[in-house]
């Protein structure tokens, strides 16, 4: 059992901040949310490094894994100071292509996503597919040489900039619900599909751009089908132990609680220093043991990580982590008195990005999986209890 | 004991209503929000007016309804629902009262009418820079000169100070950093070296900074006593207080309202998701709390009303519908997934009001320090 | 609207606390557990005062209901000062007896039950059948005069020292489960009944008795079936919603509540003194205004109570107490710092009783609906929401 | 970094747990709750010093095994499992450690072997009558006399003072109020002028009240310097501080296990009532809980061993597995039903020292504020 870092692991993570002192500026810093050319440059800059396709083979234009923790190091890393970080297009598609699709896929797609060219959208959810990724609807429907779908998608977060869209449809109306989807690549510039903007609550210029996808009558070569035919929900659900481990890091919140910590040692308001109120001491320690529990579940999914999936410590990471975000956006804007409130001028003590913290924090519980879907996960899959949610457990294909 | 609305309470509940149903929808909120200068309406003001709401705590004898703070708990928590903005509540309740309460014979005479008539708004500018709520932190000092008082300082916090005609200020004339040596000014709004800066929050609504440097305001101003402010205006305060409850009540059943017929209609697994057990805890975890803060503020409305002393009371229901309203935006929201997160979606109005409403007029911690002196320093414990 | 009690209102409250300073002793006071022969002989001196019946007619005993919170304000003082409370025999049993038996019945039993004569038990829970009672399985067998049982029940807690049992018995297997229930009024002394004691966890003499019951061909005659036969699931629902309101008031609670305070006042530490620390003065703070919600939903029950039955509020009543218990048990002994989990001695605040309450708190949660239960009452019969526990909706009989 | 356990802890865990499936029944443990003197057994306690438990952090040169503190985790988190009644918290951690790190030689090469040995049993007399567990409130009083000390006051909550050897007493002897002034001794629990009293507590384990009533104890009992004796004792206290967590962390997990296992085959409704979404939330909320507290525990002990600051660890660790046992022990209950609350209910003696783990060796109101002293007056913020 052994805690610290190895010597090995402690100068990639250098080598890493290295990076991030070197290519970060203030452009690339911000949300996840929002990608920006500054953003895409400086991906990009990781990928000549060969950070996207570590772990896969060179002949798809990925490179060897240095050692087994190095993806959850630099994404650590990437993480703690807002760069963006390594997700979906090597968590769910590089991966899922890798498994599943035909070696020309492979060779087509692979090293266009390891040397970052060409965005991707996930366009999987529906009005009334959300969570329950099984019900979708949207129909591609089989014309021999191609498939032609009509309909809809939305909350399609990058689909305004994508060149690719990672899609799910449903190739077979009649067969059960989760055998019947599909996996696509479709280009962008496909004739017959058409965007709408949706945004995000929040301050002006911060918020968050999503999409409706509109199709009609639109073409997709047969070409672009992903794997095999109707095991679409199969691959879907699969990807996502992956994604869940790519996009978890805790990294960003320990930041952010330092930072409270760090205003809550020099906030004077008219000469009352909350640092001598023995009431928010003790809320921000309770916090503190919170914070560094969830660093601790984080350790026990890398650990995990050397040896399997570690599906279930990504989910308690998950659920740890939203819930967690959550008391602790509450308990900054507590502190505050009615300061928190504020989205910006000169008293809002963070500029409005607590309170823009605050307004997200729920979306976070909620968004990918949520924090009752990961509880569900915990309570199946480690607990073996019975299935509750009507959620079929991953099946065999 | 009986808890149901009298006949005329059920009335107004009712008119309130039917105008919020056809005025406050959320198109209108938006647009105050986004596109009016003063964040209120003033036609929808002149209504008010017309329906005789703005004096609906002024007594008759000043042209007013002479109504109770209970029945103005009514018509608030319907204000609420439809989370209309508007410089009612300083307005109508707090200014209507302070003056009723300690104004002279002259200024009940003169400025209740106005008030009535709708012709007079009022904003008020209390808050400075502390966490807290209390007296003792006010410091923008009023220095006799005269027959004048000159102002320097600064407020925080003063809703629709831009669009008011006069602020309602606690000075500081005495004893520095205590509950004495304040006090009530009226101050015009458009006083030389007053200016406002615009205090952005999550709501969208209308706080202002107010700057006063070295701002003139007549001897006639003075509102009830010299330093005896506070005295003045905690008890009408409590009533402000109490209405604001009956706003952020409002405000949430609605909300809950919403997330409630959601999970009734909303199908995901082939089934509405309000048949989720974690669904269906959570509305009731809601309800119930907003049962409890409902009834406390109006039983707070009903002892003030009473003439009995309510300090603790007042306390626990902000205290307790601060709290709520912060968690049923919050709980209700996430009943909605992702959806309760898109600036398209009518809720989030809800949402960014929340944690807002939890804040104001005071935190939570500052009316649970008052809870303590009630109960623990105030009141004899009483075993029966 | 008016929170004030009336005149009328406030005499009687004069009147039953004038009874109590009376009648009351040490012996009589307790845990509501405990059933002794002073606490019988103080419900006897009730029962004289017509205190029992009330609300029922003259013909079987009863007497006029004063007005319509008569019956609440008796049980919100008894509760208050620690008295046996108007519980199930009247709540429950007279109840369903007055509506549903025939003429005999009610004849022989509601004047005994009004006047205190022999306790009851409220016989129904299985092993297999807790909140699920339509899954009891205990059979009585159809022998044309009479039924004949052999089996057991559990936690039964009048059964040692009761002369009635109104029990719940399977009397038609093959329908659907809950229409082949019945009940029966079957007296203690019947040959082939026998008890084996349980009792609840807590110091020494402070336990709660309760029982196993087992039938060896126990007969009872078909002249004790209540009501109709395969009737009884419904009765016993119906019955559930009146028990529901006679077993609850917060009264006790804000007893409890106050005894902490005034400990609080006082309490002192070599010196130091936890008035003087802002941290738990919130705490008690926060507490109070949770308490005082307490008292407000136990009055929107009374309230409704004068126009019709008050299942939803009963229901919040139930949540809101059992979880304020909870947490205040909490609370009380997280202020007593180690001191807290004393169960007696010197140095142990309350003698034990605060650490007895906090270990049977999460009973009061589980116990007779519990919250989780109260909360899906809320949910479908307040704000509509379908059925998730798969109970059944209170049918049609 | 890897969290798996070495093969030697394995090992050491596997014959821990073997040992006390076999020889900790549920009818062990009420058994010494209530039918023992000493509230442990003698017997058991000879079994531990064969398999050489009780020198497992002694030096090799003091013919113990030398192992580290995370070792000790492994070891001891098995006997919270089974929560197995002994007194090896406060001999084999905290006295050993403490003589191992300021006894004299001679002190060492003494007492060091007979604890090894099972020969003497350490008991802990800190508490007195303060809410908290700062030295601060340490006031017993040893005067020293020619070559001796006198000793008068109390100590509250001394585990197993009936069953021990010897009690190690931090006592004042210089300053009051202060963590300077106090002194550590060794006084044998025979000697004249001690007198014990039982102090019943909810788990039913054997805690005293000791009144020291002009105890005269020699000059060879001082440990450590003078006057110095919380910076002799805090580094080993806060060692026998991760072994408690260890130990309630073991507590939570076999009472976590016991209703899983219930959730999963206790049928209602025709289901079983692990398959409703709130049990499941229940279960998996305290399980992330239990993996926390488990985690931070063996965190603290790795750096403890490593010999870095580890003060803030700690008391995040305490504080955190004190709420974590409290809760697990109340909401594994309640998954029973009635069921978890009857005394012939065997999880009832988990329930019942669930609190009074959560309230021992400091509550978490006293590990908060350490660890705000660490995050807030101690560390400096680096923001990277």
């Amino acid at each position: 059992m052994d805690f610290d870092w190895s010597p090995e692991e402690i100068a990639f993570r250098e080598e890493v901040r290295e990076f991030i002192r070197t290519e970060m500026t203030d452009a690339v810093k911000g949300s996840i949310f929002i990608d920006t050319p500054a953003r895409v440059e400086f991906v990009t800059k990781m990928a000549r490094r060969g950070w996207l396709g570590m772990g896969f083979p060179e002949q798809y234009g990925g490179s060897p894994n240095p050692f087994p923790l190095a993806q959850f190091i630099l994404n650590a890393e990437l993480d703690r100071s807002g760069a963006p970080i390594i997700g979906k297009n090597v968590g769910t598609i590089a991966s899922t292509i890798y498994h599943v699709a035909s070696e020309e896929m492979k060779m087509e797609f692979l090293p266009m996503i390891f040397r970052n060219e060409g965005q991707w959208a996930i366009t999987y959810t529906e009005p009334n597919a959300g969570t329950d990724l099984g019900s979708l609807q949207c129909r591609a429907i089989d014309m021999g040489d191609h498939f032609e779908v009509t309909g809809m998608k939305h909350y399609i977060t990058s689909a305004h900039f994508c060149r690719w869209h990672w899609m799910a449809l449903r190739t077979d109306p009649d067969a059960p619900k989760h055998k019947g989807i599909s996996i696509f690549i479709v280009d962008h510039d496909t004739p017959g599909l058409s965007l709408s903007p949706m945004s995000t609550i929040g301050r002006e210029g911060t918020t968050h751009r999503t999409n409706q996808v509109f199709f009609d009558k639109m073409k997709i070569p047969r070409s672009r089908l992903v794997g095999e035919v109707n095991k679409g929900f199969y691959y879907m659900m699969e990807a996502l132990d992956y994604e869940r481990f790519a996009i978890l890091s805790f990294a960003s919140r320990v930041r952010r609680y330092t930072k409270i910590v760090n205003w809550y040692k020099n906030a004077d308001f008219n000469g009352e220093r909350p640092i001598n109120d023995p009431y928010t001491r003790r809320a921000l320690a309770r916090m503190a043991a919170r914070v560094e529990v969830g660093t601790m579940l984080e350790r026990m999914a890398i650990c995990k990580a050397q040896y399997e999936v570690p599906a279930v410590e990504a989910a308690m990471n998950k659920a740890w982590g939203a819930t967690i975000g959550d008391e602790f956006a509450q308990l900054a804007l507590d502190l505050m008195g009615p300061f928190g409130g504020l989205w910006g001028g000169e008293h809002s003590p963070f500029g409005g990005g607590l309170a823009d913290e605050h307004l997200m924090a729920g979306h976070a519980r909620v968004a990918a999986g949520g924090v009752d879907t990961s509880k569900a996960i915990i309570a199946r899959r480690l607990l073996g209890l019975p299935n509750a949610l009507g959620k079929p457990e991953l099946p065999q294909r | 004991m009986d808890i149901k609305l009298t006949d005329d309470q059920a009335q107004l509940q009712e008119i309130a209503s039917k105008f919020m149903d056809k005025h406050c929808s959320f198109d209108f909120v938006r647009k105050m929000e986004k596109e009016s200068d003063l964040g209120f309406c003033r036609d929808m003001w002149r209504q008010f007016a017309e329906m005789g709401w703005l004096g609906i705590m002024v007594p008759e004898k000043h042209d007013g309804m002479g109504m109770s703070l209970l029945d103005t708990v009514v018509l608030i928590r319907e204000l609420g629902r439809h989370i209309c903005p508007s410089p009612f509540l300083f307005t109508s309740v707090l200014a209507a009262d302070v003056i009723a309460q300690v104004g002279s014979p002259e200024q009940q005479a003169e400025l209740l009418p106005q008030i009535v008539a709708g012709e007079k708004i009022y904003a008020f500018a209390y808050q400075e820079y502390s966490r807290f709520f209390r007296p003792e932190h006010i410091k923008l000092e009023a220095k006799k000169s005269g027959d004048k008082y000159v102002l320097n300082g600064s407020k925080l916090f003063v809703e629709f100070a831009d669009g008011a005609d006069t602020l309602l200020v606690a000075a500081r004339t005495g004893e520095a950093n205590s509950q004495d040596g304040l006090t009530l000014l009226l101050v015009d709004r458009n006083s030389a070296g007053i200016s406002t800066k615009h205090m952005p929050t999550m709501s969208r609504d209308r706080h202002y900074q107010v700057d006063f440097s070295n701002v003139e305001v007549p001897g006639s101003a003075l509102l009830g006593e010299l330093d005896k402010g506070w005295e003045a205006l905690e008890p009408s305060l409590h009533k402000a207080v109490i209405a604001f409850c009956a706003y952020t009540n409002g405000a949430g059943f609605e909300m809950h309202g919403y997330a409630t017929q959601y999970a009734r209609e909303r199908v995901q697994f082939g089934r509405p998701i309000g048949q989720m057990q974690t669904i269906q805890g959570y509305l009731a975890q809601m309800i119930m709390e907003l049962y409890g803060a409902d009834m406390l503020t109006m039983f707070s409305a009903f002892q003030i009303d009473k003439g009995r002393h309510a300090r603790g009371y007042v306390a626990k229901a902000k205290a307790f519908s601060a709290d709520t309203v912060g968690h049923v935006m919050d709980v209700s929201s996430q009943i909605f997934g992702g959806m309760g997160y898109m600036e398209e979606q009518d809720t989030t109005l809800y949402l960014r009001r929340g944690k807002q409403y939890q804040l104001a007029l005071g935190g939570t911690e500052y009316w649970e320090d008052v809870i303590a002196e009630e109960i623990i320093d105030r009141e004899p414990v009483v075993l029966t």
